[in-house]
């Protein structure tokens, strides 16, 4: 494993010393793996967080006009509650606050017991999940849905709400009618290697992707051969589309890179995409191609569709300072 | 047949050897069905417990369990740092004022661990998880101790059932964590949660009977 | 090979027409692969390019602030004269065109030529060539020293200065002053992949890295065991240092990701390098972290140190609208 | 012994065999000492002359070799699109309206030919590059020319001297193109230009002599 860290215990710590030093427009608290916003306002105080080894996300997307805070977790495991707790203080500023949860059950539990504790110190905290990606079966009952990429636009239009001066309620509604129409759809080409590991948390062989699968390296729904761009478009855009009627609407697309798939290649992916949406009447009103929500070193892309009517266009187009999604 | 905080210390000695020897295979499986970092989590969580070992030691033993169940939350994050968390806070409530685990005392206090995990997470037996070997080992522990078969039985009862319960999951469908993502509901393969409560509850029922 | 495309041949094309389609900002010319800006000015215009394979340059460097035309060659290869030209062209708004151009022969060969057929159709053109990469010897009888990361930086300053309106002579000025403060060095991990070649270039051991190697896999001055990120901020800013000294100054300071290091590893190496330049007098006034001049999925790092004064500093800091470097 | 237009055409369908016969080795010398890329360029241009086969045919031989120029520079990018794009407009100049290569005009159109190249890039003999087989080679060549040797033995002293400058750049150190990034300025490889200059000038000895 060839990896610029020093200790594999220490890569959030440092990673994150060495974001807040880059980008003086944050502060970072040692202790709870916290990035928060230097400059506070009077406003509904939004935090998002997960485990590590997704950058940019989250602390990329904190500054004026996304996210307050990120709280960070260990490479690929939930932050713990107490280090959520820190998050949501120092995004209070006494107009309650919203999570951003991905829908993992470690993240949930754990920002659900940060939740309460906040709660008994008498912070107004409310909750959202994000659960984009349709490769799982959405259920009820069970875990259901991944949140993946498609939370960086939640991030992105929750932020502008919040940052109109919107209140608690007011920015949730927004948020939930984002997640409801975002979906995501992603496709694997290799492993990724934990810090704390040193080898691949699996195998593709030199002639299989893994369509579906998580950005944590959990598994997909099924192994193909290597695809032609074309037919990679075809592929995701299709589960995508089975799931949610776009037709006919304007959409925001991302097309995300996990991480050592070359920009070329997104952009690429990204034409195949959108030459599909057309014929559809769907019309892209934004694009995003790049790495927004990563795993590592993995290769491989995801390709989200966000439904956009009038007050998510605006949201979605309204400024942001946050050091990886300036607008 | 007691355990003190300082015996309590040595057996977290144990189960961090028993990880150590184990990397591979539970990492394995965590990659298989999960994120493979449950071994990651685990390790760091029992390295941290034994870093602070002197200070640890001398605390009283509702406090030890608190002060793990603190440690091991917000050193270990995820799934099993919020679930093993919990569970240890809950089961310092069950110690109280006792200053000894006796083997009566070790199924009150594995049985608060069973209600916060499951409180915590939602999950019940049978959803192919930590809880599995937990709650067929309990079961079958205070089914021992209700006929009166004493202690040593008792043990190798918890020692049976968590073994049990632990190999329930290849069989099982998963319902709660990572698991679930996969279309076959990871079927035919072990929960890793599941093996590593089972190394601790065989750790635990030696450290008694030594 | 696994790779998101159709077309060996058709990787610059299908990426540029992607890029463009998500980037409303910018128009392209698929005959000659240029990028241009969509609004122009009457201004010096600013040209750069070259090679494909490094994105986000050279593209995504276009805009408001930075160049006005980004013109790409095949993969690795320099763009043609007869791209280049159209280039020249499509900035030219009267003022001039400065050609920035990175120290490699084909680059070299091909701007000049382009250079020379712009000026035969009236259009006034001058030129200057970044060579900033200090694992090669500098000399002025052989090819020289290679233009690598820090080409960014001399896009982003030359950018501001032709922005405010400035003559090409004072564009040009302030240009080769950037390109006299500025060294770079980098080191690979592991190797890339030609979309027309199928497999790696050159073979590092799970034992090696390649400390000095060019963005285009081009040898390095030594192979040596994987370092930590602490020994390895150490080489790369020994080298820097020993060929300028920094001292006491202040300096912009960019860690560049060369396609496949996660930027959790570039912020880990960042906060290595940094700790180092404050024993030395040496203060970081802007700090970037990412992706800016790849190599395909190549794992690897550069360090680039700009050493600023006043003048460079507000350039450094002004406005920019480019996709890949808001500011 | 003469070639028209079309005859350069089947010469350039020879070149385009032999570099697709040849791809690794090449790739793998511009690998050690360059970027890798040089048998990718010269494929794309040779291939994109065939492409346009026909149509090339037609033109009179000054016009082929002006048009082949300017695909070449414009398809293939890189050092060498621009030096073969320089040598094949220069040597259309000395074409001018003759419409058959005969030996003595192959010299001088090789002589335009380094001339371009040398100006282009500012490398001379001895450098480590394309123009060491072509000066060789064509050195050869005006040798025997000149002590009236013939046709048959000029061409041969083409291919034998081409081979020798090419063979020679393996001790040369290199002073322009991406060989000079190497410590050891490449010494003791081949240079990757060298090499396919070295096929095309073999090739066109072979055109001439069937
Ligand atoms: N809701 C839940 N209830 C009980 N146990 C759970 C639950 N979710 C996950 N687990 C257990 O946690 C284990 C995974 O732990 P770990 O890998 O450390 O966390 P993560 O899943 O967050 O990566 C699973 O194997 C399972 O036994
Ligand atoms: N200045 C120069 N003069 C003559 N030949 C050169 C010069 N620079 C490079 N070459 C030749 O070009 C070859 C490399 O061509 P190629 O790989 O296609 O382009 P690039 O170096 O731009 O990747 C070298 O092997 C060398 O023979
Ligand atoms: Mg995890
Ligand atoms: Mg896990
Ligand atoms: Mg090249
Ligand atoms: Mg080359």
């Amino acid at each position: 494993m060839k990896k610029i860290i020093n200790n594999p215990d220490h890569v959030v710590s440092e990673m994150l010393e060495g974001f807040a030093k880059a980008n003086p427009s944050v502060v970072y608290f040692p202790e709870a793996e916290v990035i928060a916003r230097r400059e506070k306002k009077a406003k509904v105080g939004l935090v998002s967080g997960g485990g590590s080894g997704h950058e940019p996300a989250h602390a990329g997307y904190v500054g004026e006009g996304m996210l307050d805070v990120a709280v960070a977790g260990n490479v690929f495991a939930s932050p713990s509650a107490d280090r959520v707790l820190k998050g949501i203080q120092e995004a209070s500023s006494g107009k309650g606050v919203l999570l951003i949860i991905k829908n993992y059950s470690g993240d949930i539990m754990n920002f659900n017991l940060a939740k309460e504790l906040a709660e008994m110190e008498g912070i107004e905290v409310d909750s959202v999940v994000v659960k984009d990606d349709v490769a799982v079966k959405d259920s009820t009952y069970s875990t259901g849905r991944r949140g993946i990429a498609g939370t960086v636009l939640v991030h992105k239009i929750a932020g502008a709400k919040a940052e109109s001066g919107a209140s608690l309620a007011e920015v949730k509604r927004v948020t939930e009618k984002t997640i409801a129409n975002i979906r995501s759809m992603g496709m694997a080409m290799s492993p990724c290697i934990l810090p704390g590991v040193g080898k691949p948390g699996f195998v593709l062989g030199e002639n299989e992707i893994e369509i579906g699968m998580g950005i944590h390296g959990e598994p997909g729904v099924e192994r193909t051969a290597p695809q032609s761009a074309s037919a990679l478009a075809e592929t995701l855009l299709g589960k995508i589309l089975a799931d949610y009627d776009f037709r006919g609407s304007e959409v925001a697309v991302m097309v995300n890179g996990l991480g050592s798939t070359p920009l070329m290649e997104l952009h690429i992916l990204f034409n195949e995409v959108e030459k599909r949406l057309e014929p559809l009447g769907i019309k892209v009103r934004k694009a995003l191609v790049g790495n927004f929500m990563t795993s590592l070193e993995m290769a491989g892309a995801s390709v989200t569709l966000l439904k956009l009517d009038g007050e998510l266009a605006t949201l979605l187009a309204a400024p942001s300072a946050a050091p990886a999604f300036r607008a | 047949m007691k355990i003190d905080a300082k015996g309590y210390m040595d057996y977290v000695a144990k189960v961090a050897q028993k990880l150590a020897d184990n990397r591979d295979y539970v990492t394995e499986l965590d990659s298989v069905t999960g994120d493979g970092d449950h071994w990651v989590n685990m390790d760091l969580g029992f390295r941290k417990l034994l870093e602070q070992r002197s200070t640890l030691e001398a605390l009283s033993l509702g406090e030890l369990f608190k002060k793990i169940g603190m440690l091991v939350m917000s050193t270990v994050g995820g799934s099993s740092g919020v679930l093993y968390g919990s569970a240890y806070i809950k089961a310092s409530q069950a110690i109280g004022q006792r200053e000894s685990l006796d083997v009566p005392l070790l199924a009150e206090v594995l049985g608060a661990m069973l209600d916060a995990i499951m409180a915590r997470g939602g999950a019940k037996p049978g959803f192919k998880t930590m809880i599995d070997p937990l709650y067929q080992g309990l079961e079958a522990m205070k089914a021992a101790l209700a006929v009166g078969k004493g202690d040593r039985a008792a043990l190798d009862a918890l020692r049976a059932g968590s073994i049990a319960g632990m190999e329930a999951t290849k069989a099982m469908e998963a319902v709660k964590g990572r698991a679930t993502y996969r279309t076959d509901k990871g079927v035919g393969h072990l929960d890793p949660g599941a093996v590593t409560m089972c190394y601790q509850l065989q750790v635990l029922a030696d450290c008694f009977s030594s």
